[in-house]
């Protein structure tokens, strides 16, 4: 537990630009047959000439001591999964298993090279042939490509695949639909595929507008992306209607399911009607942040669009397991090789000791996390839940602090910053953009009941302290490394410090 | 019921389940999923895994006995080129990126409480300008692939233009992946043929390309024959016509040549596996992005960027900025889609550079160069022509076998070595085959390919 | 010169060693070596490594060389016995004590910077006395032998008195060990035979030894045999001349069992390694010692003590107690030498224990239980005599072969299976064999045994 | 850097033992056949009669992110190696190599049973004859076990071995000789052993005193156990003599070799004239000590001793590697099976990595460490260097804060604790026990001189604040997880609490 007394550590660990010792680490493999290969082959800045750079790179050199102590100062200043709760909502901050780290880092994994021959790797593509099957399974697709280093590539993938599949079609469509309450990566991939963005309203209830939708739909439309259950943790109840609605009108439905944690198991988005769909690997399926990445966003199609997914596959013959490169109607190629070949393994890890039956348990637990702290909140002043607060959510839900806000002046940034102050990480917040004042939480299946009880609690404390003294409430954090932090000075065009080189460029009058 | 533990290690709400529904006020789970249409609930879990849960030690003995049908090169590492090679993963900084505050954190949305994360990735943009000498690094890119993809968006973006020139150097897989990328923007893709003999660009064959209508020239340095490209000059000539030049580097390699930002470079991009990232079967990779100091350049720059600040009570602190150019703020007016990247593999690859250092950088680089050389110069003896290409190289060279490589490489495997690539995978002579040796290979596993390879010659000499 | 990072690596300083010596004032290092007498310095360095230094790599590869040499048997794992069997450690406690701030940590002289330790340490103490029901419990032992030494040892100091009565039950390795400690005490040290039906300590042995001179009785239960004895009658017998009752228990049969507490045991020690420690080729272990509340007992316990108190505003707070005990302030008169103990393999064992949980740990015993009898039912049914005791017994129990069990062995490695302990080791019957068979081993591994054991036979009776 | 605004981290974390899910992370691994396998043999409990304990023990179950959690929270409030500088000294707190961690948990070592066949483990029982050799040759002996599992058990075996040798020649010799500055394991082990201790004072040189040595030699004279450097950081440059003196007296020399670290590679202790050595592997060789363990304590003999060395010894015949167990003379038996082989295989990794001239540097560095710490505490008031202050230390140094006390009242005690509050982990303290108000300090060869130099600001520092306001000084610390521990209700017989269960039951008055 944080606790009252709970305060994070603080070292003035100095950039490791600042280090002073100029030495090293690292030692070169073989470093001691150097002078003798240079006997037999000369030097290199003998055979550079003017390509070669003369002084030697201006790097700090640490020794192993001085690497891993500063490593370890700054991992005490840092917050994840593994120090307490992170409901960011619409991130899946699950636990991540220890065993999936220790067979991802398995030399018969680690030490695979990607061009090596395919017959020496058939262990690691029969896990990804497998894989591939599985993910197929839960989203009720026919292919998968594991191509895809995250969610948005994902998008793109998607995107394109839509984009070509009408060119292919002759149809000039040009149109992408996407609800307001979408993730920001719907629109931004939409846009790198080509399309113009359209964006459809919410509607009272806080799903996909019909009306709306209804009037959105022309020639020019290529398709939606939909997130379902959507950004506010509603089930998208008309989906099958959307779905008629939109492949009437010629379009696509491409299926945003960075988060399927809470329908994993029980719903599929196949069986919804979308075509093609991207699965974030790093989220649903328990591989880690890593404090942003990597991830792996696999994406799926269905019937016509397998055509369109990014090559190579993999494929099976017999005993056999290998690359399938051929690429009639195909997007092309989305990365060099073959995918995020880690955080993929854990997948297959975390998939293969849960089962279909454990996924689903982990899902519906998702839900009742969600629907419980949803009960804890009832009577909480301060906070709203908007869109029929009576409605089951799913993986997550969002509130508006809005009264609270209107009440004290206290905002949902400072109330994020007051939960920082107790030890438990903010929810996501400002977002989705229909939201006033939002703070979008999941908890996901992997929360414990104590914590989501904790949560709520401190909720209620820090509405309490914003009506006693809102000033307080927007002095935090206090108990944080830093104190609150300078977002205008970090912005600011005279002041904005991007590297520590921009830093002493400036210092000598050197930047423009 | 599942036996101990199957659920509640990882799902811990299950043990009291029953509870937190009398709480929301509904007796049966399914309720929660009353606003899903009916048909649409899947009457039995999906059938995926091996049918049941597993418990730790069966996955671990699931996994050992596929992963054993692997064959792991380690004494010698593979001789495979192809833009990833085998490199040094030194185990501190194998430690520290486990360490579960970086793993298993999210993107720092909240300053104050992941401050050492910030200033880790901070200190990798740092590093990274001070390697490249270009002063704006983002926080990193998917892969190389995929940098070399943003690069060109930005670098239309930023002109305005929809020409794309590309040195044939660059990657395939690269340039495949331009390709895919560049699709929805309409752009053109012009590919300026490598000379045969210096195995660089050819001067004349980027000038007759890039014009008024040019984004962008991209070329890789060294490239994918490991050839170093004259940068100055394509830049000159992209510079001209107000093109931008974006190079591919490799960031060893900086530690003999000059780096992107004293040639003219406008935007560099990397693969930044060979920094402490290990094989690991092609991902993840470090997509390393680096701009010029320019405002222009700036406000087009795709990603995530860390700013050095201050806190509410004067200490240096650390943040996210420019936040304006990202999706989630700008959405379909972003700089890129991007927002999940390889936030870990950016620190792995900032505790590698400053482990090194720079003098050790230096050195690691001219024992790349010695050994590469090395194994050329053995090569040629065995009667390979290697390099085939005259211009000068770095840690990957292309070779002419007399006879079809394929055949060659079968041998060597059969003695426990992974040889080269055989270039006949891009729609190359079937003779050819891109070597990458490093520091990782010794003087003997070299010996031993040449030998090997001299075997194999004689072998397939007989079989033909 | 060595190559760049070969000795700064762990030896920083070195990079600054002359402006060090300045500043000490003297001009070569050796001056610090002055008043060491000239004829012992070494004319040249110690020939011991490679000759060199290695880099990290290369020892990484001199490693991976050599040990490919050894066996893993993973798929079945051994059905070694002896005291230390093949069991689960689950990757989360791994992790946990690889982290470097418990890893690299002194014992916790400064209390204020190490709560966490501290704390880790007094769990492990709290939850073996709650698996025990004995109260107080050390920070750790050497390992299951030492600690039964130490046991014998304390015995003596409480009693005054020099006997020590052990079963025959005892693990052979765990009497040798005693035998060695005590030598310098001048203990006598009595066995009581084991009865060769029942294989639990003869009753009549037991009392016939045991008198007033007795220090302490001391009985393994689960015994070396796998067989439970009857520790209540023992303690009975020891308590009755006034002797200490030392019981040797197995951590995890008390998921089934009474624990030492409830069966009138003074003292309790155990291996604890299967508490989540692995195999290790026999080491580290965990010398698990526990002694009932008793001001007498508690005044001679051996080894480090960490107590619950508070800090000067109030907050509880952990800190080493009762030092006056040991070694660095009472010297000669301390309760025992020990300082450094096995602290991490107590943390691991603390984590392992609360992962696993008290249902758990029954659901665990019973598993090993049932495990280990369906192996001993489908030897039986392969014409081995298994268990050759009447005895209740658990996870490790004695066979005997219809020949001398090597020749069966051997055959059962031919086809990839390490088989049971061969007791002729221990000057037995060579026909014997002790089998252990626990939670890793599958059914399918157990039936695999089995039949292995079945071709064996008939190879060996065939040979024979 | 700690800096001047260090402060660690507080959680307030309950005891295992009151976290409130009953739960369980831990999977058993085929549990799933256990009901068709009790179908076969039968229920324990319907067997085990009245063994059987009825009730599951009473153990809080943990979900594996509560037991994460838990023990993250709980690193964050540890401090060690990785953390920053730990002198304490005489415990060699060198820095410990992540290559060794790395290796040692290869499952090629981990996974060994320690009874499994020797033709099974050829590569294991290679690397430990190689390290015997290459201890055997660092310390010139013939000869080493790698039994003991910590020095102290290795001063027990080297004290039995002198036991049983004049034993064996039939003399009964039962007087063990321990210098006044010796670490208390020399007095308990010799003890342990049957010996009677008798005290050898130092000199004003802080060296033994000749002339006290002479005469307490006699005919009970078993021998001596010396370190060389002593504690104090000081060769005993009168070594040879010494040696003349306790072999010319019948008795034999045991070198108490804890602490290799100023000399490994420049002298031997063979070559001085000790009969037997022990090393402790977990310092001078660089594995880490865990929180207090586990170690390694190999014992090395010369010449008639080698017969005493516990068995079994690591032998080699052609290119087979095995264990002898013979035993004509030897002690016996120190402890089951062969050591703790993790710890061993650290030291061979360590040696293997620096070899001969590697460790010399290694030494020379350390002994330039202590000397330019006692370079720059020159002229730092409070301090004193006893014991011919011009003279070099090696390994360590002793300094005396009794100036400090006497003028201003603070003590080592105190000093250490305002150290705690910069950041920097305490030295040694009132040890050895001939220094009064001692503070013992190794920096070992992996400090960085930065934080050498920054060790002794930070001491002068202390000072200027004792003689300022020593009461502040006394309230410290105050930036560490917890202000100063209350020692007295720690030890107090009402209120002692050795485990969580004596709480308990003291809670329900069921404690005498
Ligand atoms: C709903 C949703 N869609 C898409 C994404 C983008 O995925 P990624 O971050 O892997 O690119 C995210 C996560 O950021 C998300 O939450
Ligand atoms: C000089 C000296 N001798 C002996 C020992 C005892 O070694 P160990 O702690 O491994 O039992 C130590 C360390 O505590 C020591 O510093």
């Amino acid at each position: 537990m944080a606790g009252k007394e709970w305060r994070q550590a603080r070292w003035e660990e100095p950039l490791v630009n600042e280090y002073q010792g100029r030495r090293g680490g690292y030692t070169i493999p073989h470093g001691w047959e150097d002078e003798e290969l240079a006997r037999i082959v000369g030097e290199p800045w003998d055979r550079l000439g003017g390509l070669s750079r003369g002084e030697a790179p201006q790097l700090p050199g640490l020794s192993e001591i001085e690497l891993v102590r500063h490593y370890t100062r700054l991992a005490h200043m840092s917050y994840g999964v593994d120090n307490g709760p992170v409901p960011l909502g619409s991130c899946t901050m699950k636990y991540n298993p220890r065993v999936s780290e220790e067979l991802a880092s398995d030399p018969r994994v680690a030490l695979l090279h990607p061009l090596q021959d395919e017959d020496t790797v058939q262990g690691l593509l029969e896990i990804l042939w497998r894989l591939e099957r599985w993910l197929a399974e839960i989203t009720g697709m026919d292919r998968c490509s594991l191509q895809p280093p995250a969610g948005a590539a994902g998008e793109l993938t998607g995107a394109l695949m839509i984009r070509k599949y009408h060119l292919d079609r002759g149809e000039e469509r040009d149109e992408m639909l996407v609800p307001d309450s979408a993730h920001g990566t719907n629109p931004a991939s939409a846009a790198m595929a080509g399309f113009r963005v359209v964006k459809i309203p919410s509607n009272s209830r806080g799903t996909v507008d019909l009306e709306a939708l209804r009037a959105a739909l022309s020639e020019r439309t290529a398709g939606i992306m939909l997130t379902n259950p959507n950004t506010l943790g509603l089930f998208e109840d008309e989906i099958l209607e959307i779905a008629r609605l939109v492949h009437d009108a010629g379009g696509l439905l491409y299926y945003d399911g960075a988060n399927l944690n809470g329908i994993m198991g029980i719903v599929r988005p196949g069986d919804m009607g979308f075509d093609i769909v991207h699965l974030n690997v790093h989220k649903t399926f328990a591989s880690p942040h890593g404090g942003g990445g990597p991830g792996a966003g696999v994406v799926c199609a269905k019937g016509a669009l397998v055509d369109y997914l990014p090559r190579p596959l993999i494929e099976r013959r017999g005993d056999r397991f290998y690359w399938d490169y051929s690429c009639e109607r195909c997007i092309g190629r989305i990365r060099a090789f073959y995918g995020n070949i880690a955080p993929l393994l854990k997948a297959y890890v975390y998939i293969a000791s849960l089962s279909g039956v454990g996924l689903r348990e982990a899902a519906l637990q998702a839900t009742v996390n969600t629907n419980y702290f949803i009960a804890l909140m009832r009577g909480v002043e301060g906070y709203e839940l908007p869109y029929d607060p009576e409605r089951p959510r799913k993986h997550e839900v969002v509130y508006s602090a809005k009264p609270l806000h209107r009440e004290t002046g206290v905002t949902a940034g400072d109330v994020a910053k007051a939960l920082l102050d107790r030890g438990l990480h903010a929810p996501t917040i400002y977002f989705p953009l229909i939201v006033d004042e939002a703070l979008m939480i999941e908890f996901t299946d992997s929360e414990t009941p104590e914590n989501i009880e904790a949560y709520a609690e401190a909720l209620r404390e820090i509405a309490e302290q914003a009506r006693r003294s809102p000033e307080e409430v927007k002095k935090a954090p206090r108990n944080t490394s830093v104190a609150r932090v300078d977002e205008v000075y970090a912005n600011h065009p005279r002041t904005v410090t991007p590297s520590y080189r921009v830093h002493a460029l400036r210092a000598k009058g050197l930047l423009r | 019921m599942e036996p101990w533990g199957y659920l509640s290690r990882w799902v811990p709400g299950v043990t009291r389940r029953k509870e937190m529904l009398e709480r929301i006020g509904v007796s049966d789970v399914m309720e929660l999923y009353s606003d899903v249409p009916r048909e649409l609930i899947l009457p039995e879990p999906p059938r995926v895994g091996y049918g049941r849960p597993l418990s730790e030690e069966e996955v671990r003995r699931v996994l050992d006995e596929v992963l054993s049908r692997n064959t792991v090169y380690r004494a010698p590492p593979p001789f495979t080129g192809g833009g990833w090679c085998p490199h040094h993963v030194p185990a501190a900084v194998r430690y520290i990126v486990e360490r579960g505050e970086f793993l298993t954190a999210y993107t720092p949305y909240q300053a104050e409480i992941n401050q050492g994360l910030l200033q880790a990735l901070f200190e990798y943009q740092s590093l990274i300008a001070d390697l490249t000498e270009l002063e704006v690094v983002n926080a990193s890119m998917y892969d190389g692939s995929t940098a070399t993809a943003e690069a060109a968006l930005m670098a239309m973006r930023v002109t305005r233009r929809r020409k794309v020139v590309v040195s044939g150097g660059l990657h395939p897989e690269y340039l495949e992946v331009l390709r895919t990328w560049l699709q929805g923007k309409g752009a053109e893709i012009r590919v300026a043929d490598i000379d045969v003999e210096s195995g660089v660009t050819s001067t004349e064959a980027l000038s007759s390309l890039v014009d008024g209508n040019t984004a962008a020239v991209i070329v890789s340095s060294p490239n994918f024959y490991g050839v170093f490209e004259d940068v100055e000059a394509a830049a000159d000539t992209a510079h001209k016509h107000g093109a931008l030049l974006v190079q591919v580097f490799e960031p060893l390699s900086l530690g003999l040549v000059k780096p992107p930002g004293r040639l003219g470079a406008d935007i560099a991009v990397a693969e930044g596996q060979p920094l402490g990232l290990g094989l690991n079967y092609g991902g993840p990779g470090l997509g390393v992005f680096a701009v010029r100091w320019d405002r222009r350049l700036l406000r087009q720059l795709p990603g995530r960027l860390i700013g050095m600040t201050r806190d509410a009570e004067g200490r240096r602190a650390f943040t996210m900025i420019l936040q304006a150019r990202e999706q989630h703020i700008r959405r379909e007016k972003a700089t890129s889609n991007i927002t999940t990247n390889e936030a870990l593999m950016a620190i792995a690859a900032a505790a590698y550079l400053s482990f090194l250092g720079g003098e050790g950088l230096r050195e690691l680089a001219r024992s790349i160069w010695l050994r590469s050389h090395y194994a050329a110069r053995r090569l040629s003896e065995e009667g390979v022509e290697a390099p085939i290409f005259s211009g000068e190289f770095f840690k990957e060279f292309t070779a002419r076998f007399p006879a079809p490589y394929r055949r060659v490489h079968e041998e060597l495997k059969r003695r426990g070595i992974m040889g080269g690539l055989a270039l006949e995978r891009y729609g190359m002579d079937p003779r050819l085959a891109l070597f990458c040796v490093t520091e990782l290979h010794s003087k003997r596993d070299i010996d031993s390919l040449a030998s090997a390879v001299a075997e194999a010659l004689k072998i397939t000499e007989r079989g033909g």
